[in-house]
Parts: structure tokens; sequence; C-alpha cells
């Protein structure tokens, strides 16, 4: 069992013990749960290290590759008649994926510190949520990835049904439902590509030798990229993502935003660009220019927000969108910037909605005019809360702007397959949103915490715990290592997205002349 | 000459006696005289099976269905005699859409039957078959024997017979209040 | 006359059209009827004619297998269909006269529980 | 050229300082004591002062006397590497105008950090404050050493960052709140202009810097000022045939990055959010809004030039907006009553001389280019003076409103003195900075042709002598208008010492040769000392501002009532400063928040949700309808039960009768 077994396993295995420890003493359930994501974050930081041993020296031969060159990796024939084997493997944007599960996992367990309500259920379907999670990124064999994405997505409904809040049941089942119309999409593209290859077999690698006539690759790449679009908030089927978001549960939330709307722009990504490389160029500026609305949409809709994860969920639409935007643009910067902009927005979205429960769990209420003057009674929420704003509206020093400046760098160098004109115009617009989400953060932020107390019920208001100063400060410190030292992060996914782009090029018909 | 025109002419009487008697039993209003063409019907058939130099089956359709079979029908009116006497024409919808469906199906039958995959074979002349070889079939354990059909329709009857029988019984609760009513 | 009739002998068409259109009548009873009882006898109606097609094959088409020997199974069959025929009846009276006690009708039109 | 020193080899220590001190104070010893995080900051701001005038001292060196000073990034690492041939790296450049500039803005940090520790004390979050003091000066160096736009552009949004929270300091005062909120938005509008510039240059400086031999290119990065100012990049992106609405790549990429210069200075369009950062404690109004932050933008343009320059529109622009905002400001400023508010409105027209001398410099007369950075020098300490003044003034009357002050010459003898020495400095009186600095611009302008900017200059040149004696007179003179004003006492040493201190720095400013070191880089020197054609109509108009100053608010200000009066309408507007602040509330207000993001979210609501609920109304409806076909008839069961199999039995027949033949 290697490395990257494991790290699938071993969440498993925590819910398992969870399920085994006795319903009466929660106290043991959150401790077992902790132990786990806490043993997971040391596996990851294991991996890692030996991933990079393994992968520096071969990062020059990356600049030719057109194949992912996949490191510890594990295959286990499973369905020897469909071809479908349990393949498992560690590249560069799944090592950095990884990383930033279980980053949020870790904190998404210390957040709900004080779940009452049916703690052992809850922390159990938390981590078998993640343990799909963790498949999905390290799954390379197209069957297994769909499988992990089923389980990462169902546990959803019960979390939200059961331990959400407001119209949960409504907003449990709307999630579900688009998320399976979602993988609908997913379902019948996978079984384009495995059909269209000689249908031997799902393993990613193999399926990236075949040439795919580019007819076919016409129509199957929207599927795909619509399929995991609809995770990733794609603009028209954004909708489930505010009532979602809304009504889960602190650490639901967080980790749904955090990471499993990643794996809508991960899936686009692994899936649509690599083995639909005609495809991608075709509808890539098409898609550009819809999440461009994604990304303004996003920001404006959390302008007129009231309640706190609403403005939280739209802004996170907004952020989706360059995650989209950049793996739409079609080149090195772009892809680097969706990658870097899923982990710095997991992170990001984490902390929000982290530092939102802990609020909602003091002030009982998230409608935003009726708070005021938080500051002055929980300094640390709002400095952790003003932290996630500045890094959410991109300001350098953290995570965003890296993240923000390369997608941005990347759309407006275009690329060889879309009018050059059209993708620096709709880079400009998507600019725009910096400060536009500069307008509903600090609106939001300045009337929560700023000014004077408005209700005198919030006088007496303690400030974060131990658990919650250690969950806000693990995510600030991992932006704020990012924003500052990038290259760490980007020296990680780089080789592993060149193959990407010597796909789009070994293939490409360019249309404009261009360097 | 005659010997052999005789059979033919059996036939369509036959015909025409049961198709008449069936529709009687559909349509008629009073439910006994439906009852009574039914008799007639499987009368009919058993003459039928006659014209198909099968005299046993003949014997046991008379003996089973128009014997048993009927005689339990009329029962099960007797038993079942509503107020209204008369039981009323079907809805007009009703007629029509059973009307519709049953022609469609001898429509459809009866282009099947004319289509050219049944050749208009002629009866060929067999011997009689006896009472004894139907006998031994039935008790035949061999390769295409029918005792294991045989002993399971034997099951089904008494089966039915328990069914019926429970079935049909009063329920308790009803006794237990007659018997306090009177 | 005679001969006439003699050299239009009823072949397995006729005899074909018959039975089926018996057991169409069979079917039209059944979906008109509205005494339980009624549509019972329409069944009969088609479990006969059923009957008759077995005997009608076993006669025309495969009186005897190659060997020889006459095959008997439609006859067989027939018995059993008439034996079927019984019980069916026997549970369907039951029933019948179990519903009548209860709800004191048979209409079939009035007794739709199943809807709900 | 000699050896390089330790200090300008290491020059990172300088913004290094001042970061650690804010993780310092800011995580650690905030909790823990108050006056101790004060000193601390304190402390390393000063050290990082020391260290640059040590590095200052020997980059003069570092030439023999009367060459051009060189231009060198002694320390760099690559920090963000976008793709290959395209990284950003962070780094210290030191050319004359940066360490001139590191210069200025240690020592005013540091002697804003020692009077705000008397100024703050006992104000609750004393050590937040300092925290925050410390980042802005870490992020100001960042600014002034960086090699590339882009270090530029992440340490301009940080001293951005950092204004935006100590301007909202006192952050239970709502009016403060908005303040922050509209500075940081307004400049982050501003930086957006900015981030496209970078876009743009970056899009095609990576394009040419590809084109270009690899040995012509050794250890440059396309974003770099090194690779952008060199003349045959410059050729060729001037060269490029690309027109985006008529205006040239180079052109548009200027007006974009001045766009971020403009923001951060507060020219004409973008003006609104100064006067109401003046919300912030007064130091911070001393440090942030007169000395460094909002001259980051001149510097911007002083470090772009040669690309404003080649472009030649982009320099008009520069300009025309720098000589409309002086003017502009100057008007308001006579109006004001708040003491903090006319001294952000003369930043305002000081910022505007300064864009206006860059405006007129070029590479003909690169006189403006020296006479703007000379006036930045000198300005600094001048203004920051004035504010530490009425810091000092405010902190005993306890109000900003001039008409509660007067008669504080007898009360304040010290303030008043020192209040005195700046207000004649930023008055352009003959032995103080200002006449220097302010005479050289108007020189530059002069010589360079442009007569309409030189009237504006002298215009602009009396009237800010007229406001600043104007609130002199009001502060100082007549008697005290209020209960504080009355008994008035001099502010505690601790405030006094660093005034004095910029006191004979805005004496002494005027004779450091500046001029001569800053020169444009590879242009003849046009330098000849005050040139009297511009110095004696300068001081004449000078004068006449003070005798009106006088004459209106000297004794009792009846004569300025009247004045007043018969101005009506006119002032009132003037006070109002022209409205701009209802009109830009009215855009984002009401236009943009009602007309877009209400109608974004109500469609979100309906539309798009509508849409997916309509899809769920669907499915249920069509589940009842086909419900109904459950009669519970049996018969009709039957009668689907027979057509269905008749029609399976007819498609069945049907295929075999197509697959048969």
């Amino acid at each position: 069992m290697g490395l990257a077994s494991w790290l699938i396993l071993l969440p498993f295995l925590t819910a398992l013990a969870v399920l085994a420890a006795p319903a009466r003493r929660p106290e043991l359930i959150r401790w077992v749960s902790l132990l786990g994501t806490g043993a997971h974050l040391v596996l990851t930081a294991v991996t890692t290290v030996q991933f990079w041993q393994l992968a520096s020296p071969d990062i020059a031969l990356a600049k030719t590759a057109t194949l992912t060159k996949l490191y510890l990796v594990e295959r286990i024939p499973w369905f020897k008649s469909l071809g479908v084997d349990y393949l498992v493997g560690i590249d560069g944007v799944t090592m950095a994926m990884v990383i930033l599960t279980s980053i949020i996992i870790f904190t998404g367990v210390l957040a709900s510190w004080n779940v009452v309500v049916r703690t052992k259920e809850f922390f159990a379907l938390l981590l078998v949520l993640v343990t799909g999670v963790f498949g999905v990124f390290l799954s390379f064999d197209l069957f297994l990835f769909f499988m992990f994405y089923e389980v990462a997505v169902l546990p959803m409904y019960l979390l939200i049904g059961v331990w959400g809040t407001g119209p949960k049941e409504y907003s449990a089942m709307k999630l579900t439902l688009m998320l399976m119309v979602g993988s609908a999409f997913i379902l019948v593209g996978m079984l384009a590509l495995y059909h269209y290859a000689g249908g031997t077999t799902f393993d990613l690698t193999q399926l990236a030798q075949h040439h795919y006539p580019v007819e076919m690759q016409r129509w199957v790449f929207p599927l795909i990229f619509i399929g995991f679009g609809v995770l990733g908030a794609l603009y028209p089927f954004h909708t489930w993502s505010p009532d979602g978001h809304a009504s889960a549960p602190t650490a639901v939330s967080m980790l749904h935003a955090g990471v499993l709307m990643k794996l809508g722009g991960y899936g686009a990504l692994r899936i649509g660009v690599y083995l639909l490389p005609e495809g991608a160029q075709y509808w890539g500026l098409f898609f550009m220019a819809l999440t461009t609305i994604n990304i303004l949409y996003g920001a404006f809709g959390a302008i007129k927000q009231t309640d706190l994860k609403f403005f939280t969920a739209y802004s996170s639409v907004s952020h989706c969108g360059f995650v989209l935007f950049g793996v739409a643009s079609l080149n090195l910067m772009g892809f680097k910037g969706a990658v870097l902009q899923m982990f710095s927005h997991g992170v990001m979205t984490g902390l929000f909605f982290a530092l939102i429960g802990m609020v909602y769990g003091r002030t009982h209420t998230r409608i935003i005019p009726d708070m005021g003057g938080l500051a002055k009674v929980m300094p640390w929420l709002a400095v952790c809360f003003y932290i996630a704003g500045m890094a959410s509206l991109g300001l350098p020093g953290f995570a965003g702007f890296v993240a923000e400046s390369h997608v941005f760098m990347g759309g407006f160098f275009g690329n060889a397959w879309s009018d050059p004109l059209a993708t620096r115009a709709l880079t400009v617009i998507a600019t725009l949103s910096i400060v536009v989400t500069a307008v509903y953060v600090l609106r939001g932020l300045a009337k929560v915490f700023q000014g004077p107390i408005t209700d005198h019920h919030f006088d007496q208001l303690t400030d974060a715990t131990l658990t919650e100063k250690l969950s806000t400060g693990i995510l600030v410190v991992t932006l704020a290592v990012v924003g500052l030292v990038p290259g760490l992060l980007i020296d990680l996914i780089e080789s592993a997205l060149l193959p990407f782009v010597n796909r789009l090029h070994a293939t490409g018909l360019a249309v404009a002349g261009h360097v | 000459m005659l010997a052999n025109a005789l059979p033919t002419l059996i036939f369509y009487l036959l015909a025409a006696i049961s198709l008449t008697l069936a529709w009687s039993v559909v349509t008629g209003r009073r439910i006994l005289r439906a009852a009574v063409s039914l008799m007639g019907v499987l009368a009919a058939s058993a003459g039928l099976y006659l014209l198909l130099d099968s005299p046993f089956l003949a014997g046991v359709q008379v003996l089973v269905y128009v014997g048993g079979i009927v005689v339990l029908l009329v029962f099960a009116v007797m038993l079942t005699r509503t107020t209204e006497l008369l039981e009323d024409h079907p809805t007009r919808g009703r007629q029509l859409l059973g009307g519709a469906v049953a022609l469609t199906f001898f429509g459809l039958s009866y282009c099947m039957m004319t289509a050219p995959v049944f050749a208009n074979r002629a009866l060929t002349a067999l011997p009689k078959n006896d009472v004894a070889a139907i006998g031994r079939a039935l008790l035949d354990t061999g390769e295409n024997g029918y005792a294991l059909p045989f002993e399971v329709v034997s099951l089904l009857l008494l089966a039915a017979m328990i069914g019926g029988i429970v079935i049909a019984r009063k329920p308790a609760a009803l006794v237990k209040s007659e018997v306090h009513h009177g | 006359m005679g001969d006439f009739l003699a050299n239009h002998a009823p072949t397995l068409t006729h005899w074909l059209v018959l039975t089926s259109a018996l057991f169409s009548i069979g079917i039209y009873g059944m979906l008109t009827r509205r005494n339980a009882v009624g549509v019972l006898m329409s069944l009969e109606l088609c479990l006969n004619a059923a009957a008759v097609n077995f005997v009608l094959f076993n006669r025309y088409l495969a009186p005897t297998n190659l060997g020889g020997a006459e095959r008997l199974d439609g006859a067989v069959m027939t018995i059993f269909v008439i034996a079927v025929a019984a019980a069916e009846v026997v549970v369907g009276m039951a029933i019948f006269v179990a519903m009548y006690a209860e709800r004191r009708t048979v209409d079939v039109t009035r007794l739709d529980a199943l809807k709900d | 050229m000699q050896p390089l020193s330790f200090i300008l080899t290491h020059a990172w220590l300088i913004p290094a300082i001042p970061l650690l001190s804010f993780l310092l104070v800011g995580l650690v010893l905030r909790p823990v004591s108050e006056r101790l995080a004060g000193a601390v900051a304190t402390l390393a701001v000063a050290t990082s002062a020391g260290l640059s005038w040590l590095l200052a001292w020997d980059f003069l060196h570092l030439v023999p006397h009367g060459q051009p000073l060189p231009s060198l990034v002694p320390w760099s690492a690559m920090w963000l590497h976008f793709q290959d041939g395209f990284g950003i790296a962070i780094g210290t450049l030191l050319d004359p105008i940066s360490v001139m500039l590191l210069v200025v803005v240690t020592t005013v940090s540091t002697l804003v950090h020692l009077y705000s520790t008397g100024y703050m004390h006992g104000e609750p979050g004393y050590a937040r404050y300092f925290a925050f003091l410390n980042l802005f000066t870490f992020s100001m160096l960042g600014l002034v050493l960086a090699p590339n736009l882009v270090q530029m552009y992440v340490c301009w949004e940080l001293v951005g960052a950092s204004s935006f929270f100590l301007i909202g300091f006192y952050f239970e005062k709502p009016s403060a709140v908005s303040a922050s909120k509209k500075a940081f938005i307004v400049t982050r509008f501003a930086d957006l202009g900015f981030f496209l510039g970078i876009l743009v240059l970056g899009f095609y400086a990576s394009q040419i810097f590809a084109a270009l031999p690899a040995v012509s290119v050794a250890g440059q990065q396309p974003l770099d000022f090194a690779f952008l100012t060199r003349p045959d990049v410059l050729a060729q992106l001037s060269g490029l045939n690309v027109h985006f609405l008529g205006v040239g790549v180079l052109t548009l990429a200027a007006v974009l990055i001045y766009t971020g210069g403009a923001g951060k200075s507060a020219m004409f369009p973008l003006h609104i959010w100064l006067p109401d950062a003046m919300e912030g404690p007064t130091p911070v109004s001393a440090l942030i809004h007169a000395a460094t932050m909002v001259v980051a933008g001149v510097y911007l343009v002083a470090r772009c030039f040669p690309i404003f320059a080649t472009s030649g529109e982009a320099l008009t622009v520069v300009m025309c907006i720098g000589a409309f905002t002086s003017l502009f400001a100057a008007v308001i400023g006579c109006t004001q009553d708040d003491i903090k508010r006319v001294l952000a409105f003369s930043t305002l027209s000081q910022l505007g001389y300064m864009m206006f001398a860059l405006g007129v410099a070029s590479f003909a007369h690169p006189l403006g280019y020296s006479a703007a950075m000379f006036h930045l020098f000198t300005h600094a300490f001048f203004k920051a003076l004035l504010f530490l003044g009425a810091g000092s003034v405010i902190h005993a009357v306890h109000s900003n409103d001039i008409w509660h002050m007067g008669g504080l010459r007898k009360h304040m003898p010290v303030t008043h003195a020192l209040f005195l020495i700046a207000t004649l400095a930023i008055a352009g009186i003959y032995p103080l900075a200002g006449f220097f600095s302010k005479d050289e611009i108007l020189a530059a302008a002069l010589h360079s042709g442009h007569t309409v900017v030189f009237g504006v200059g002298l215009l602009v040149a009396g009237m800010t002598a007229f406001y600043m004696f104007r609130i002199y007179f009001v502060t100082f003179w007549g008697d005290a208008r209020s209960e504080h004003a009355h008994h008035a006492h001099e502010s505690p040493w601790i405030m006094l010492g660093p005034m004095a201190f910029l006191g004979v720095l805005s004496i002494g400013a005027g004779f450091i040769p500046i001029p001569e070191w800053v020169q444009l880089p590879g242009s003849p020197a046009e330098h000849e000392g005050i040139d009297l054609a511009v110095a004696i109509p300068s001081t004449v108009l000078a004068l006449a501002g003070i005798g009106l100053a006088w004459l209106l608010y000297g004794g009792a200000p009846d004569r300025a009532n009247a004045l007043v009066a018969k101005l009506g309408r006119i002032y009132t507007t003037i006070k109002a400063k022209f409205y701009f602040d209802e009109l830009y509330l009215y855009v984002t207000h009401s236009l943009i928040f009602r007309f877009v993001a209400a109608p974004i979210a109500w469609f979100d609501r309906h539309i798009v949700d509508g849409a997916v609920n309509l899809s769920g109304w669907f499915t249920r409806t069509a589940g009842l309808l086909l419900g109904k076909l459950q009669t519970g008839q049996v018969q009709t069961y039957g009668s689907w039960l027979v057509s269905g199999a008749i029609a399976a039995v007819v498609v069945l027949w049907g295929v075999l009768k197509s697959g048969g033949n």
C-alpha cells in the first residue's frame, strides 16, 4: 500500500474509528477525528517531500513531455473486462490539491468543535466526503475518478439536510440534484472518451495517447466542461451554491466551497483540456466569455447580499470564475493561475466560512445590517476576517494576488486559437472585478466589524477560543506563506502543467499568427 | 361424399353456435342467462374437440368445464345476487374502449394468421388416439413425460381449494357480531 | 352441395380465426362486463379458446414426432389448462363471495380501492 | 566605480527591519505591553533611518564628484516566475531618486513615530497603531526600492491597505470607517488602471524581450525598469503599429500607469479620498497624506519617466492634470475651516506642482525632472512639520476647526514659531526650502516653453501663500475663540522635538544640492542656480498673498466675512469642494448599486434560481398528471395491458418483417 493509497484510506479509517466511538461521548469523537486529520496532515507532508525528491530531477524533461508523468503510482486491476483498474498516482497539481484538502479538513474539524447534534454521524460523513475528494484528486483512472466523485458529492445531501440551517432540505435537495445533473454530463463525456478510444481502458494516460477525432472532441468537451462547471459554479449553473452554502453547517460549507468546488476546475483541466485539446481550442473563447460573466456576476451579486453566508457564497462564485477563466485561457500562465486560484481560494473560503461559523455561534445572526462594531468585542476574529477579506480582494502578500495576477496575465497573453483582441477585452473586463470585490468586501466587513456596537447584546461576546484560534491561524499562515513565497507552490505545479500546454500546441491549428 | 362433407358442416355449425353464445355471455343483461350461454359455448367446444379426434378431451371438457366450473359460476351468481337485478349497460366510453381493443386484437391475429407463415395444411388422418396413451404420457417420468406437471397441477388444485375456503370464510368479526345481534 | 362442403374442409386458418374470435369476445367481455362474475365468465371463454388452440396446433402442426410416435403434448396441455381454469374459478368465486360480504357489491367499476 | 559597501549590497535590510518589527509588535508585543510596542516600533524605524542615511552617504561617494550617479540593483531574488522569459524578481534598485526617497521616508517616519508616542498617549489600540505604521513604512520602502513594476504594484497595494487601516484607526467613528473605505476603494480603482498598464506593458515587453538576443537581456526581466527604460526597447515599443482606440501601445500603457499614480497622489478626478483621509490620527496624516504615500504617484512617474517622455502625449496628460489639480486645490484650500483639510488641499496643490513639473520636463529640458524631485524632497519636510504643528494645536484645543482656535501665539510659542517657519517655507520665501524648489519648477516651466503652465504656477504660488497665512493668522493671531483656546498649553517635548528637527530641515533643505545629484540619466544638465527672472515675480506674489491674508484675517475677521457674504453661492460651492463627493456618492450608490448590483441580485434570485425551481415544478406536475391515469378500475389496467401487448407484437412483427427480407 503506497503513500497515495494511504492518503485516501486514512480519512476513511478515521471515519470508521469515529463510528466505532461511543455516541455518548462527543468529545472523544472530536478528538478521534482531529487525530485522524492531524495524522493526515503529517502524511501529506511526508508525501510532498517524497514526491519532490522524485519529481525535481526530471523537471527539465517536462518542457517537451506531452504526457503527465505520475509518481508513487499504484495499479491494481479491478474490473478486468471493462479495463478498469485502481490506478492512483501523484503529479504536481494533485499534490497541491491534496495539501489544500488536508489543511481544510483539519481546520474544518477544528472549526466544528461545538457540533452537538449527532456528532458521530456528522464527523463520519464529513470524513467520508473528504475520502471521496482525496480519491478524486489522486485517481488517474476515469472510472475510479467518477466513483470517488460520487462518493464526494453524496454525503453533502445528508450533511446539509440534517445539520443545516434555514431551508436546509430545499437547498440540500437542490444542491445534490444539480450536482447529479452535472455528474450525468460528466459520465456521458467519460463514456464517450472510453468508447472512442476503443473501449478497452479507462486509464487516463493511455486515453491521452489516443487522438480523438476533432468532431467528437467538439461535442464532448463542452459536455465535460459544463459537467464539471456545474460543480465549479460556472455561470448559469451556479444557483445551487448560494443556497447550498447558506444552509450548510460551517465545516461542510468550508469543505464544500473550499475543496469540492475545486473538483470542478480540477476535472475540467485534468480530463477536459488534457484529453480533448482540439475541443478546448474550439470552445476556449466561449467559456472564457462565460466565466468573465461569472466573475463579475458573482462580484456584483455579493454587493447587495445581506446574509454573510450568501455574501461569501457569491464571492466564491466569482472566485471560482477565476479558476475556470484560467482553464479557458489555454496557456501555461492561465493553467498555473487556475491551480493557484484553486489553492488560494480554497484556503480563503475555508477561512471565511470558519469565521462566519464562529461569528454566528456568538451572535446567532448572519444578517449583516443587524451586526456592527464587533471588532471591539472579538478582535482576533475581526483581524482574521480582514485578512481573509484582503486576501479575497487580491491584496499582494497573500495567495489571492499571486493567483489572480497569473490568471490575468494568462488571459491577457491569450492563446493561438482564440482571437487575441477578444481575449484581451475579456481580461480587461475581468480585472474590473478587483475593484468590485474591494467594494463588497469592505462594505460587508466595515458594516459588521467597524462602527459603534449596534446591539447591546453583543457587548459581552467572547473572542476566539483556542481551537478557533488554531484553525484560523493555520489558514492565515497558509495564505501568507503562499502569498509571500509563491515559488514553493509554483515549482510544484509548473512542471505538471507543461504537458497540458505541449499537448495543446502539438495538436493545435494556430488561428492567429502568435509568438 | 356425404361422410367427408359432414365434418365441415358440423364445424361451421359449431362455430356459429359458439360465437353467438359467446356474444350473449359477454353482452347478456342478466348474468344467469350469461352463465347458461357460457355452458353452451363450452359444450360447443367439446364438440370441436371431437371434430379434432380427441374424444377424451371432449369428455374431460364436458365433465370439468361444463359440469364443474359453470355450476360454480352459477353458485357465484346466486351468492352474489345483488339487489339490482338487471346489470346496467357499461358506460359508452368503456364499451368503445373494450370494443376497440378487442377488435384490434382480432384484426392483428387475423393478419398474423393469414401471413404465409401458417401453411394451410388440411387435417391429416390419424389413428384415434386412445385414452391410454394420454394416461401413459401423464404418468411417464421419462424424457417427454408429464409426471412433474401432473403432480404440480394436483398441488395447485389443492392450494386453490384451501385458498377458496379461507377467503370465502365469513370474517370472524362478522360472525361474532351476528352471534350477538342474532 | 355436398362436394362444395367436402372440398371446403376447415383448414388450420379457419380454426384459428374461430378461436381468436372467441378470444377477442372474451377480451371484450372482460373489459366491459360490470359484474365481476361476468368478467370471470369471459375469462373462461378466453381460456377455453386457448385450450382449443393447443389441440389445434398439436393436431395440425406436430401430429407425430420424427419417430412416427404420436405426440400428445397438445392434449395434455389442454387438460392442464382445464385444471388451472377450475382452480382459478374456485379462487375467483371465493374472492367474489368475500368481496360481496364486505362491500355488498360486485360491480367492478365501484371497486377501485387500488387507486389510493 | 568603487566596490559596493555592505549597506549597498544589503539594502534590503532597510525595509526588512520595519517588517520584522511589524510582525513582532503586531503579534507578540501588542498584548504584552503597549509602551514597549511603541518603543520597539520607533527604534526599528530609527535604525532603518540610520541605515538609509549611511546608504545615501556611501551611494554619493560611489562615483567621483561631478559624474552622474549610477543606477544599480545590487540584490535581487526571483519571486514570481510567470513563465520562461517572464518572471518577477524582488530586489533593491538604488539610484538617485530612490536613495533620496529612502532618506525622506525613513526620516519623516522616524520623526512621526517619535511624535506619535506623545500624541497617541493613552489612546486605546496604541500598539495596533504602531504596528500599522511600521507596516506602512515597510511597504513604502519596498515601493521605493522596487526594481520592477510588479514589485512596485505589490508594495503599492500594501501601502494602500496600511493607509486603509490607519485612516480607519478610530474604527468606532462611522465617518472614519467610511473615509477609510472610500480611500481604499478609490485608490483600488486607480490601481486597476495601474494593473492594466502592467498587463499591456508586460505583454508587449515580453514579446520584445523574447525577440532580443539572450546576451543583451542577461539578468533582466521584461518588466524591470532597467529593461523598460532602455532606448532600444522604448524605440521598439513606440514603433509597434498596434493601436487601441487610436492610441499607441506605449501611450496607452503610460496613461494607464499614470491613473495608478494619479489615484495614489489624489490627482483631480480621484482626489475625493484625500480630504476625508484626514479622519485618521494627525501623525498619520503627517506621514502618509503629506510626506510619503501621496508622493508615490510622483515617484512612479519619475521612475517611468523615459516611457512617458518617449510617448510624449502621456506627458502632456500628466502636465495638464497636474496644473489643473494644483489650481483647483488651491482655490478650495482658501475656503476650508478644518485646519487639516486646508493642509490636505495644500498637499493636493503641491502634488499638482510636482506633477506638472514632471509634465513640462522632457529629454531636451530635463530640469523639470530634478525640480519635481527637489520639491518632493523639501515639501515632505515642511508639510510634515505643518501637519505635526496642526496636530499639536488640535491636541491642545481638541478641535480641528480653526474658528475654535485663535491667539495661540501666546500659549504655544514653540509650536507657533515652528508653524510660522513651515508656513514661510511653503509660501516660498527666500531663505527657506520652499523658495528654492518652487522656483526650480517655475524655471523649468518657463524654460521649456510652457508659459501657460508657468502662469498657473505663479498664481498658485500666490494663493498658497494666501491660504497658508489665512490659517496661520486665524489660528495664532487674534483672540482665543473657545474655552480650550484660552488655556491651551504647549505640547510635551516628545512632540516638539521632532517638529524642531523638521523645522531645521525646512530651513536647510533648500541648500542641499538635490537637483545636482538627481539628473535625468542620459541628458545634458540644465541647472544654473536661482533664476532671478522667476524668483522675483514669485516672491512678490507670495508677499502679496501674505498681505491679502493679513488684510482679511489679521485682526477681526469682519472684512473676511463681508467678502464671504458678497461671494455668497460661489463661496459655498467652493467650500463644498464643488460637490464632487456627492457626485461620486450618487454615481456609486444610486447608479451602480441600484441599477447594476440590485438587478443582478434580483436576476439571480428569480430568473436563474427560478429556472432551476421551474424544472423542479415541471417534474412535480408531470408526476401529478401521470398519477391521474391510475383510475383504480381494473378494467382500465386490463385495456392498457392488452393494447400494450398488441403494440409490442406489432413492433416485433415489424422488426421481424423488415429484418426478414
